[in-house]
């Protein structure tokens, strides 16, 4: 009875709401809630678009939202009858009968598994589960899972050898390689990878590996980045070479032509540097391969995959047709597959000086001398392989839960293969293919995605170029759980993301007509409640702190210096980062002010999953958590950190990067915290 | 409380549903497929010289694709003269150029196509040459203009509203601008010619709407561009163009994803001049076309895979078919944002650096900015070869570089101009157009901006637009 | 603790005696037998002790980018040089140098080390520690890391684990979970942070603690233990064989169960119970100061200001250039100390170390490395 | 333990007793120990001597030639500048420095080069000091004046020998900075082990005062400085009777004070810096604790006085030299560096003053040549009994500077100075 009155009610105070935003002056207060808002006065006033589409959870979120299995890589049994299928939202290994195009069984694997292998015999699969830190040895007889493999952090790519004893695995997140005795299972060792290394390929001989990164290796501030590719030793088990790719980042598979003479990456190349005046002439972001001769001091050429007016943006795996004739490069932005003729790339190669390939490394135009067709396919094309013959490209389209399947002859689609994702686009995941995709940006030179990789951050610095050109310089921020930390951008004037990715956002990022409303409710629903930061299970994977962070967070917590001088609460670390989200939402001055910024405070900036989200401050000058202190806070303006010593800063930083998620710090009291770590 | 709260959130939904259902509503959809073109009384085509297109004495005819030659409708039965057909996205109206009487002055009319009613939109003290729809509320259009100071007359391009207010120039150097159609990124493509320091050749040049960001996208010098452009699909831009040696002109197709180097000549092998092309698909397109026994230019079908003119459309001795268009609804081009700043006086342009140039590299150690008149100050180039400059907004420049001792090592460049609070970057002088820049800081951006015109009488930098602004 | 002592004691006492009663009855033991002409050049019977001969010396004149050379490290087959411009790599018979424009921390290399499992190198320079694998340089300073202090006495790779001395505590940096902990008077034995040189061995990390003895850290139990001088004394030692001769301790080396350290007073044994103290006055050491020792086996060499000594317990074999030209000496004393009867004798050397102030060594099979201030050296096993 | 072994001593004792005595009758004992309290004297020669000859340099470098085309002479300065409490003696001890370096450069610098002092704050982050001499390495010093901080100086200290860089300290009196054998350093100034005999000397011979308690800094000044004391009181019999600590920078002394009171002494050493001695001083006669006080020769500051008022009356404490001294060379030095800093010079501008004049002469003397800079400065002849307007400097076989310092105390609210009393030989009173 309680309850049905209480319906009654509910649905009266709707029927108020609903007629008085329709005629009444609420209609106003409405108008003006959206206006500021979205900070535009044209937004529909539609309610849903804030209010159902970004509900993050309960039963609403599970009604608006579906479970969508967006496959990742794949693999391709020996005898070429089945496809074996990562689905990285749906957590599974999908098996699919290349005759019939149908699923035919579906394991299910850790969280966000990555990188799928079959055993030469095709019995075994491995997968890693790069969200687990583990690596999984499923039987394909019995689709049980045999054994689990304790890895580095994030694993990624992997290359079986030595007769399949051994398997190397790319930890992604703490960029190394691991090597595993598949007869003990045991870890033999590790080797130091580039930054944020991922794919990983074999030599056809079988004596080396070369290992794709993402993120830019160190370097000066403000200077050319570079990225690297390793190279292993799959005898001595050691690095043996760290290719140096100059002025690319983010490459994120590597692969061999069969002659082995060549291994080809794929890469960008952003223009961070430039002030970001313009989009017109590559000013923004170019894409690429980086072809790399594998004979000793063999040279490496970087060749641009675009063209004058159009981008084939966000390259991801690259597979080299088993006649070494053709390579397919997956433009996960542009949502193509492009088709390189490695004849001409090698013509290209011998014919020209040396002057005149570094030259191709920047020129649009020279594409069209082995590119020979751009494929279009389903949403964000992403990992990719051939059929044993040669005859196939399978290519997952992540955002579409299908397989296309490329006749490699006709370079046409032959056919698609559903797998069984639901049926229905939600917001969110429209949203989520507006991100990924660079049809918003002029001449579809970028997507949302290029800066915001897995929605994180690039680790570059860019001159935005807010007020005449070398002023303004912004580290890119992380866009994974920010639902709750508005304000946005460093200098704190958006107070919404419908705001961030509103006019201003087309006139100076994007540059080309801005979002339709409806696209911009589905982006923003997106942001709001599509994305996870990714476990700290290096650095917090129970947790339960170690003591150093422990010490640490006592240092964080602190009212009073070592010499018991009383610490102003306006210059404690928790005041202006407190828990869940480890920021006040307000704009500080903590002393990082540049003579090339317009604004003097900034934006607090969340600390949840910061460890590797470097470079740090506003403008990206501390490459590490310590020069926030050791080079950049002369004066106690970030924090009193002046009377700590070194290890008592080394505490702090490991307690910082301990931080996990906002969820786990909900129900922290920060005044019992102050009491507790203050206590003597 | 969560389940109340969510009880809201349905109720408002429902209530969405259908307030939106009642504001949107269907409207009816012109009849596709007719196409509309400049019918001319025959006259001998002088190539040059029919560039401006202002035909006297032509009207728009309008006929059925699939129906005989000669058949037809004239939409502009009240104009002395009427040209230049443009149909609007939703195929509702048509953009023309028009005359009522003799003495008039062209100026741009709308046509509407239901009920044929016309109304002016422009109201000129010159002539309008050329006209388009721009994605949005505006248009664009030419009209002769004449410099002031130096009395130099050119051809620019402006835009306006629909309703003939807000009247803004949009390009400012010494050139003949045409519009040739609007890209579907947003930018309008312009047939340009440069006529002062001297007759240059006819190119096209992309801009976006406001004025900014004008750059090469179509040049060769082997024949003189001509006709108009249309693009179908993002992909392809056809035009017409004449063999300078032979005279005969043809129509050719260049892709939009690398225009520069791509250009397809489909009918350098049938004899006769071919003056516009309409693609209606990947397979046809219609021509206006003129055999060489024919005495007139007539509309015919062109089937481009196999390279042939099939049948006439409209082929009638009197007259001279051009400018065909098709009535149907089409993708409107991207609104490109607007990023200019009207209250500044001045443009930053940054060149990365200026002995990065097309055949090599260079020995320049500093740039000369010429104005149409006079110098208007030499600027030193950083260590890098970069240079930052606050240019007089709307006014055209050119750039010559410089060794130490003054000679001209490189240029002087194509005429260019900022418009205000404009920012723009080049790679080098006389660069490759298909090379982007390095990823490096230039120095110079690390000064203020050196203010253009140098001022003689105190050579200190001067300082950027101070206007804060913020960036995304 | 006091009963631990007492033990010790014990076994010391009469060595005490034996060796005072020496000293009464007027036995020098600063005086060598010298080699009767005749068979001068023939090495007398070392035992067990290789002996080094055919010495070759490399300068900057050979392309070396200095003649101080503070360490050296044989990698396989190559070899890695500190010097005070630079870390110079001897590979294929060619000397090639890196610098701080290659990507090195600071010119001045003071200790180098190679990770067995890597391969890559780990070095110690004036202003942070390099980390150099497959032709790329990493660095890591106090600014940009948890490294304490950008000088680095000594580096070393255990395992996965690289360790560095610095004068801000011993730094231990786990290169899996890229995490570093700073060892020093705050959570280990020691009064300052001062720390010297750095050894691994049985699971066990030895610390040379300037001021502060040795202190040893189990890295199974992450126990700390400490050996001072237990005479507090730093002007004298008042018995020998009591624990560590010096509170400032120069260098520590691990090798067979014998922990060796060396000060600039004087070398230091431990076998884990027994410490063992050896001077220039009572036993073949060359000198008490003692800037490096490193133990092969059985065999430690002590890095001294008056050359190189090694010796393994039982026999010492120095090593010392005359004051002119290039010919040196080989100094055999047999038997551990004067008071044990050890006997010496001398034998004239064509070539020799080439500088007798000796700061490094590295070996390989039958090769010995000797850095020194004045040039780096090669010898060949002869013996 | 030790009474287990006491029969073995005695022999060894008896065995070495003569030669023991002889040896003291001809030379001063290091570190100018007094018999009394020389560690194991009572009853067992050590096995080894550390410091009985000096520790000779053997490495190369004096083979290398002058370099040619110097514009300036570049001395370096390693001391407190910024972000210390140290900082206005570390300024003190740069113009002195600079006072020495002008008045050498009006007199033609070396062969007409100017001599120039490059500046090294010493404070900093973690280690700092050792990372300035490498920045000195880096910037060619031939030698450096540093510093006042024990824990600087001995990290600094270590990096000469890798660098061998001459270093000439003038400000830090902890006696195991010359300890360590590295033979690259000479001290200038008397150290904390001059203290601590000529107030034991003092305390228990002269005032004949028995129970006394410690308090002091809990840092390493304390720890190191307040050690020679301790041993000396075992050593004459009169162990202290509490030795009690205080964190630098603290502002209340009361628990502390308390214990001392309750521990009964007959006497007070203070072990610290000016300010907290002086509070603690004040509290401590607030208390009621009226037992006579003496302290380290960080209490003789005008910040002491002001801080402690009349309490300071009568506290006792040593000084490295004496201002007051009718010495021409001093009374010149005063008044030249008043006219020139506008400041009244301290014990750290006069000792300054002297070692950078040292490094000065040491240059002059052997070239420009780090090597053999240092070989002048430690050849035990050169500067033996140099005549310093801080005093005479009489070097000890670990370059310690042994020459006489002073004591002083608080009359009427000024130090006044007296010479330590001289070592009484008394009998040997205890076995250890």
């Amino acid at each position: 009875m309680m309850k049905k009155r209480k319906l009654f009610f509910l649905l009266l105070i709707i029927v108020v709401i609903v007629i008085g935003f329709s005629i009444g002056p609420a209609r106003k207060k409405a108008r003006q809630h959206v206006n500021y808002m979205t900070a535009v006065d044209d937004h529909p006033l539609n309610c849903l678009s804030c209010h159902l589409y970004t509900q993050r959870s309960g039963f609403l979120a599970k009604m608006i939202n579906a479970s969508y299995l967006s496959p990742y890589n794949l693999a391709v049994a020996p005898n070429g009858e089945k496809l074996f299928v990562v689905a990285q939202e749906g957590n599974a290994l999908l098996t699919i009968d290349t005759k019939t195009n149908r699923v035919v069984d579906k394991i299910a694997v850790g969280t966000q598994p990555h990188t799928v292998l079959i055993s030469k015999d095709g019995t075994r699969a491995f997968v890693s589960n790069e969200w687990d830190d583990t690596v999984y040895i499923i039987d394909l007889g019995t689709s049980e899972i045999t054994d689990t493999i304790k890895t580095g952090n994030g694993p990624a790519g992997m290359v079986l050898c030595n007769n399949e004893t051994t398997l190397y695995v790319v930890n992604s997140f703490s960029n190394e390689i691991s090597i595993f005795d598949l007869n003990t299972k045991k870890e033999r060792k590790r080797l130091v990878a580039g930054n944020n290394p991922v794919g990983a390929a074999l030599s056809p001989d079988g004596k080396q590996i070369y290992i794709s990164s993402r993120r830019i290796l160190p370097h000066k501030y403000r200077t050319p980045i570079s990225i690297e590719i390793t190279v292993i030793d799959t005898k001595t088990e050691r690095v043996t070479e760290r290719k140096i790719l100059n002025d690319a980042y983010l490459s994120e598979n590597v692969s061999f032509t069969p002659e082995g003479d060549l291994a080809i990456a794929t890469l960008i190349r952003p223009k961070n540097l430039i002030p970001s005046i313009q989009v017109e002439q590559g000013f923004m972001m170019t894409y690429g391969i980086a072809v790399m001769e594998t004979k000793k001091n063999g040279r490496i050429v970087q060749l641009l995959t675009d063209q004058p007016n159009s981008y084939c943006s966000d390259p991801f795996d690259i597979v080299i047709t088993p006649d070494g004739k053709k390579a397919f490069v997956s433009s996960s932005g542009a949502d193509i597959i492009t088709v390189i003729d490695l004849t001409k790339v090698r013509k290209l190669l011998a014919e020209s000086s040396s002057e005149q390939l570094k030259q191709y490394a920047n020129n649009l135009g020279v594409s069209s001398k082995y590119v020979i067709k751009r494929i279009s396919t389903g949403a964000n094309p992403k990992g990719m392989k051939a059929s044993p013959d040669g005859k196939y490209i399978y290519v997952a389209e992540r955002l579409n839960d299908k397989i296309s399947v490329i006749n490699t002859e006709t370079l046409d689609i032959e056919r698609t293969i559903d797998l069984g994702g639901p049926k229905r686009i939600t917001v969110a995941r429209k949203g989520r293919r507006l991100f990924n995709n660079a049809g918003h940006t002029f001449q579809k030179q970028y997507a949302c995605y290029t800066c915001h990789p897995d929605v994180g951050e690039d680790g570059l610095v860019y001159n935005m170029a807010g007020v005449g050109m070398g002023r303004n310089v912004t580290n890119t921020q992380t866009l994974r759980d920010i639902g709750d930390i508005a304000p946005y951008k460093w200098n704190g004037h958006n107070q919404s993301v419908y705001k961030q990715d509103g006019m201003r956002f087309s006139t100076f990022l994007t540059r080309t007509e801005p979002f339709a409303y409806d696209d911009l409710d589905a982006l923003v629903a997106y942001i709001i409640t599509g994305i996870k930061n990714p476990p700290n299970l290096r650095y917090n994977p129970t947790g339960k702190l170690t003591d150093a962070q422990e010490r640490g967070k006592k240092i964080f917590y602190r009212t009073h210096t070592n010499d018991g001088k009383e610490i102003p609460p306006h210059n404690r670390c928790y005041t202006c980062h407190p828990p869940p989200d480890f920021t006040n939402k307000r704009l500080e001055d903590v002393g990082s002010l540049a003579e090339t910024d317009d604004t003097i405070k900034f934006d607090t900036p969340q600390l949840n999953n910061l460890f590797n989200a470097g470079p740090y401050l506003h403008d990206g000058r501390a490459q590490t958590l310590e020069e926030i202190w050791t080079t950049y806070d002369h004066g106690d303006y970030h924090g009193v950190t002046s009377d700590m010593t070194k290890d008592q800063l080394n505490d702090m930083i490991e307690y910082l990067k301990s931080l996990r998620d906002a969820k786990f710090y909900e129900n922290v009291n920060v005044e019992e915290e102050v009491k507790k770590y203050n206590a003597k | 409380m969560k389940l109340k709260k969510q009880i809201v959130i349905i109720g408002l939904f429902v209530a969405a549903v259908f307030v939106g259902g009642y504001i949107t509503s269907c409207s009816n959809m012109p009849a596709n497929g007719t196409i509309v073109f400049t019918r001319v009384p025959v006259a001998n085509i002088d190539v040059e010289k029919a560039i401006p297109h202002l035909f006297k004495g032509a009207n728009l005819q309008a006929v059925n694709r699939m129906g005989k030659s000669g058949e037809g409708e004239n939409l502009t039965p009240g104009f002395y003269s009427a040209c230049s057909p443009q149909v609007s996205y939703d195929a509702k109206h048509i953009l023309f150029l028009g005359q009522k009487t003799e003495t008039d002055l062209w100026q741009v009319w709308e046509l509407n196509i239901k009920d044929k009613s016309t109304r002016q939109i422009t109201n000129c003290k010159m002539s309008c040459n050329s006209v388009c729809y721009l994605p949005g509320d505006r248009i664009a259009f030419s009209k002769k203009v004449t410099d002031k100071k130096t009395g130099i007359t050119s051809n620019a391009l402006f835009t306006i509203n629909m309703d003939g207010t807000k009247l803004q120039q949009i390009t400012f150097h010494p050139h003949n601008d045409f519009i040739s159609t609007v890209l579907k990124d947003g930018r309008i493509l312009i047939n340009s010619r440069q006529v002062y320091p001297k007759k240059g050749k006819v190119k096209y040049l992309a801009m976006r709407p406001n004025g900014t960001k004008a750059e090469l996208f179509y040049a060769d010098n082997s024949a003189a561009i001509y006709g108009q452009c249309v693009n179908e699909a993002n992909k392809l831009i056809y035009f017409t163009e004449q063999n300078p040696t032979t005279k005969k002109t043809d129509v050719a197709e260049v892709s939009y994803n690398r225009p520069l180097h791509s250009k397809i000549n489909y009918t350098e092998n049938i004899q006769g001049n071919f003056y516009w092309a309409l693609p209606l698909s990947a397979e046809k397109m219609i021509v206006s076309y003129q055999s060489p026994d024919s005495k007139n230019v007539g509309l015919w079908n062109f089937l481009q895979s196999e390279k042939k003119i099939s049948e006439p459309i409209y082929n009638d001795a009197k007259f001279d078919c051009f400018e065909p268009v098709c009535v149907k609804p089409f993708q409107r081009p991207k609104k490109l944002p607007n990023d200019i700043v009207m209250a500044q006086t001045s443009g930053l342009f940054l060149c990365t650096n200026i002995n990065f140039t097309e055949t090599g590299t260079t020995q320049a150690t500093k740039i000369e900015i010429l104005g149409l008149e006079k110098s208007l100050g030499t600027v030193d180039m950083e260590k890098d070869g970069s240079v930052f400059l606050s240019v007089v907004a709307d006014t055209p420049v050119r750039i010559q570089t410089l060794d130490n001792e003054n000679n001209v090592v490189s240029g002087p460049s194509e005429w260019i101009w900022v418009r205000p609070f404009e920012r723009r970057g080049c790679i080098g002088c006389h660069e490759n157009h298909e090379l982007v820049p390095q990823n490096i800081v230039p120095l110079a951006i690390n000064k203020s901006a050196v203010i253009i015109p140098v001022d003689s009488t105190n050579s200190k930098k001067g300082s950027e637009i101070t206007k804060v602004s913020e960036m995304k | 603790m006091d009963s631990l002592k007492q033990n010790r004691m014990k076994g010391v006492n009469l060595i005490i005696i034996v060796l005072l009663s020496f000293g009464l009855f007027g036995f020098s033991p600063g005086k060598r037998d010298t080699v009767s002409k005749k068979n001068k050049n023939s090495i007398p019977d070392t035992g067990e002790m290789p002996v080094y001969g055919n010495w070759k010396t490399f300068t900057k004149k050979d392309g070396l980018p200095a003649d101080k050379i503070y360490c050296v490290r044989v990698d396989g087959d190559r070899v890695l040089v500190g010097t005070s411009n630079g870390m110079a790599v001897y590979e294929n018979g060619t000397w090639k140098t890196y610098s701080v424009k290659d990507g090195l921390a600071h010119k001045g290399v003071l200790s180098i080390d190679v990770s067995e499992i890597t391969g890559d190198v780990w070095i110690g320079t004036l202003g942070g520690l390099t980390r150099w694998s497959s032709g790329s340089f990493h660095t890591f300073t106090q600014l940009n890391s948890g490294l304490p202090n950008d000088i680095i006495y000594s580096v070393i790779c255990d395992g996965k684990d690289v360790w560095v001395a610095t004068g801000g505590g011993a730094g231990h940096y786990d290169t899996y979970s890229d995490q570093w902990d700073i060892y020093m008077e705050r959570n280990a034995p020691m009064h300052e942070p001062w720390t010297y040189g750095v050894c691994a061995g049985d699971s066990k990390i030895f610390i040379a603690a300037w001021g502060g003895g040795v202190i040893e850290f189990n890295t199974k139990t992450k126990k700390f233990r400490d050996y001072v001088d237990p005479d507090e004394q730093m002007e004298l030692d008042v018995f020998p064989d009591d624990g560590v001769v010096h509170d400032i301790t120069t260098g520590v080396s691990y090798a067979k169960g014998i922990l060796w350290v060396g000060t600039y007073f004087g070398l230091s044994w431990y076998d884990g119970a027994h410490w063992k103290s050896y001077f220039d006055h009572d036993s073949g050491l060359l000198s008490n100061f003692i800037n490096y020792l490193k133990a092969d086996g059985n065999v430690a060499w002590m890095c001294t200001d008056k050359g190189l000594s090694s010796f393994n317990g039982k026999t010492w074999v120095s090593y010392q250039k005359n004051e002119t030209g290039k010919t040196g000496k080989i100094i055999v004393t047999k038997g551990p100390r004067i008071a044990e009867g050890a006997k010496t004798k001398e034998v004239a050397a064509t070539s020799s170390i080439c500088h007798n102030f000796v700061l490094g060594i590295d070996f390989n099979d039958n090769e010995i490395w000797v850095a020194t201030s004045k040039g780096l050296c090669r010898g060949e096993k002869i013996k | 333990m030790k009474h287990k072994y006491q029969a073995l001593f005695f022999f060894l004792f008896l065995l070495f007793s003569v030669f023991v005595v002889s040896a003291q009758e001809k030379k001063t004992n290091y570190g100018n120990t007094p018999d009394e309290v020389i560690p194991y004297g009572g009853f067992h020669k050590a096995y080894i001597d550390f410091f009985d000859k000096p520790q000779p340099f053997t490495g190369a470098g004096r083979e290398k030639p002058e370099p040619a085309g110097l514009k300036e002479i570049r001395i370096g300065y390693l001391g407190p500048l910024e972000g210390s409490v140290m900082v206005p003696q570390g300024i003190q001890m740069l113009q002195g420095a600079q006072l020495a370096v002008e008045e050498a450069n009006k007199k033609g610098g070396y062969k007409g080069i100017p001599f120039k002092i490059m500046e090294h704050n010493d404070v900093g982050l973690w280690g700092a000091a050792a990372n300035k001499v490498v920045a000195m390495n880096d910037e060619h010093v031939w030698a450096f004046l540093g510093s006042i901080d024990d824990i600087n100086t001995h990290v600094a200290l270590r990096m000469t020998l890798k660098l061998e860089i001459p270093m000439v300290n003038s400000g830090d009196p902890d006696p195991t900075l010359t300890e360590t054998r590295i033979p690259w350093m000479i001290r200038v100034i008397g150290d904390d082990r001059q203290s601590c005999y000529a107030l034991s000397e003092y305390i228990y011979k002269v005032k004949k005062l028995k129970r006394v308690a410690v308090l002091r800094v809990d840092n390493r000044y304390g720890r190191v400085g307040i050690k020679e004391f301790r041993e000396a009181a075992r050593r004459m019999n009169h162990p202290l009777v509490l030795e009690i600590r205080y964190a630098e920078g603290d502002t209340t002394f009361t628990p502390q004070i308390q214990r001392i009171i309750d521990s009964e002494p007959d006497a007070v050493l203070l072990w610290g810096n000016a300010k907290e001695t002086a509070l603690a001083l004040k509290q401590m006669r607030k208390m009621g604790m009226n037992a006579p006080v003496f302290g380290s020769d960080r209490l003789m500051s005008p910040e002491f006085l002001k801080i402690a008022g009349k309490d300071a009356e009568g506290v006792v404490t040593t000084c490295q030299y004496n201002p007051n001294l009718d010495n021409p060379k001093l009374k010149a030095f005063q008044k030249n560096y008043k006219k020139r800093f506008g400041m009244d010079s301290d014990v750290f501008a006069a000792h300054a003053y002297d070692g950078m004049n040292i490094i000065i002469d040491a240059i002059k003397k052997a070239g420009l040549n780090r090597a053999k800079i240092r070989d002048v400065l430690t050849d035990m002849k050169t500067f033996q009994g140099y005549e310093g307007v801080a005093g005479k400097i009489i070097f000890d076989a670990s370059w310690n500077d042994i020459g006489a310092i002073w004591m002083t105390e608080v009359r009427n609210g000024e130090f006044h100075f007296f010479p330590t009393p001289p070592f009484t030989s008394g009998k040997v009173a205890c076995n250890n």
